[in-house]
């Protein structure tokens, strides 16, 4: 049978195939979550619901294969793409970009715990390094600082929130990071205590 | 042995600050007492009979140099060093961030566009340099400083002279308490040794009550002693 | 028939699948192309052969796949991983964080195009905030510094080469920017003729 105008009728499976490619291409590419409105505006479709189950059917395949890399779904219907946790240790040395040191990592976890927080306080609980840290967070755009009289105040942006499928309203989120800082975070006061 | 004995009394502790130049710029101006060290210096001189002029004036230099520095210290309004604080808050453990490769958005024409600016600079910094070669050897560097430091001193004089007479609107005597109320500490003596550079140009008198300790500021030519009643 | 002492033997596909694992790790994170020493360093294996048979295996995985994604051989037995070309133009408008903003970026060109550099040279043409940048750009591994007797010598990494598609020869690398320099100037002068 010859094809019916190849131009209009792409096979059904064929039109499958490049979606799930432009999403997986969409997720590698931002590294961040996506919502589905932006995956809506990748696919060039207005149903939500057709995103919905094309992620998913991404994330099936992603979790059936076995890979070094996972599509998460975070808070708020976004999903994003990243490397599984455990093979971290791994690849460290490789990875160029800056991919913090864990002084920055803790002026960073205490900004996002006590903002709005003023810079001349988190100086005084980092100690003066604490500069070069606030300067590379904001850098990166995980942290914003705005003036306010004579004090700078800082807190963390929407990119921080996304980076880590966290609320975009302040108290919720930090009720979601003590939860996720939780156990370490015991750890830590009981080994000031001794 | 023989050379110790033959060295100075006065290259010894403590004078020997005094002597070390190296030493004196280095040192902390609160932990020296010049009171004490040019008192038991000039004891010590007459003790061995021997007045040596030379080392009387490096002792006085030196000690001048040791009044400048506590006096610009305060000008700065320098704070004393602060106690080590006990931990202020708990530091929450790094939240360490997922791996993810993102693609960004900065090309090489981005990089290229910005270093148009960048070279434009480059080209001022180097006609600048070129511009300013000095031509004079440089001047001994101690100079400067010192003039800069009386200019200072001679702004903060000239505005304490017009706060002083904008109180007693022309002539007349105020309290020097009351001229430092409400003042941090640190700022009050520092208002006290401009006040001493305008006493020493002649531009205000001081007289001080033995009694209450209050010291009487008195300006437009007014003989602080004959005022007094008026305070 | 029960396992022969499961924690020795461990079989030779699992362990052939995480190693395949691995170097999709790497190069996933890197962002650039990874030559067969860092390959080796990741597998934790000192024959570049079993290395580049592995890395190989992946290549093919991936064609197989027909993903998004891509793991390509380039000059000096790299790979690198990337998205494939013609995806491009679909997800352009996900891409919207800068590698840097202009500030640090006027510096690194700077360092670029006048390298090897002496620190004191850069912060007098940018001024005493490039410290800063400086710094940000060697956290970003961009940049590296080397003391020289009493002076700090600046110049461009073998990453910010591959980043911007510049050779990783110094010299050739400062032609290929001039050269791209004064084509765009010249654009520039035509349309400001037109």
């Amino acid at each position: 049978m010859p094809p019916e105008s190849v131009q209009k009728a792409e096979p059904a499976s064929d039109r499958l195939k490049r979606a799930l490619r432009l999403i997986e291409a969409a997720l590698y590419v931002a590294g961040r979550p996506l919502d589905l409105s932006e995956i809506c505006s990748v696919l060039k479709t207005r149903s939500r619901e057709k995103a919905k189950k094309l992620v998913k059917m991404l994330m099936q395949e992603y979790a059936s294969r076995d890979a070094a890399l996972e599509i998460l779904e975070v808070k708020g219907e976004r999903y994003v793409m990243q490397l599984k946790a455990e093979l971290t240790p791994y690849i460290r040395r490789i990875v160029k970009r800056p991919l913090l040191s864990t002084g920055p990592l803790k002026t960073l976890s205490y900004i996002a715990l006590r903002q709005p927080v003023s810079q001349k306080r988190v100086i005084e609980v980092r100690g003066r390094h604490a500069y070069r840290h606030i300067s590379l967070l904001k850098e990166m755009g995980l942290i914003t600082s705005e003036r306010r009289g004579r004090a700078t105040v800082l807190r963390t942006t929407d990119y921080f929130a996304d980076y880590f499928g966290l609320s975009h309203d302040i108290s919720v989120m930090k009720r979601e990071l003590r939860k996720t800082l939780g156990e370490q975070f015991a750890d830590e006061k009981n080994q000031q205590q001794t | 042995m023989s050379t110790e004995t033959r060295k100075p009394f006065y290259l010894r502790p403590p004078w020997n600050i005094l002597f070390d130049f190296h030493k004196l710029e280095r040192l902390t101006p609160w932990e020296v007492n010049i009171a004490y060290l040019l008192r038991s210096f000039l004891e010590e001189m007459e003790k061995s009979g021997r007045i040596d002029f030379r080392a009387s004036g490096v002792a006085l230099d030196s000690s001048a140099f040791i009044y400048l520095m506590k006096s610009r210290l305060l000008l700065r309004l320098e704070e004393p060093p602060q106690q080590p604080k006990a931990a202020l808050d708990i530091v929450p453990p790094p939240l360490f961030l997922p791996l993810r490769y993102e693609l960004t958005s900065t090309t090489i024409r981005h990089l290229l566009e910005v270093l148009d600016d960048v070279l434009k600079s480059e080209r001022t910094v180097l006609l600048a340099r070129q511009e300013s070669k000095p031509i004079l050897p440089e001047p001994f560097n101690v100079l400067p400083q010192i003039d800069y430091y009386m200019v200072k001193i001679e702004l903060q004089m000239d505005e304490l002279y017009r706060t002083l007479c904008e109180m007693v609107k022309g002539s007349g005597i105020i309290e020097f308490s009351a001229l430092i109320k409400e003042l941090p500490r640190l700022e009050a003596i520092r208002m006290f040794i401009v006040l001493l550079f305008l006493a020493q140009n002649g531009k205000v008198g001081l007289w001080q009550d033995e009694e209450s300790g209050e010291i009487y500021i008195t300006i437009g030519g007014l003989s602080p002693a004959g005022d007094k009643s008026a305070a």
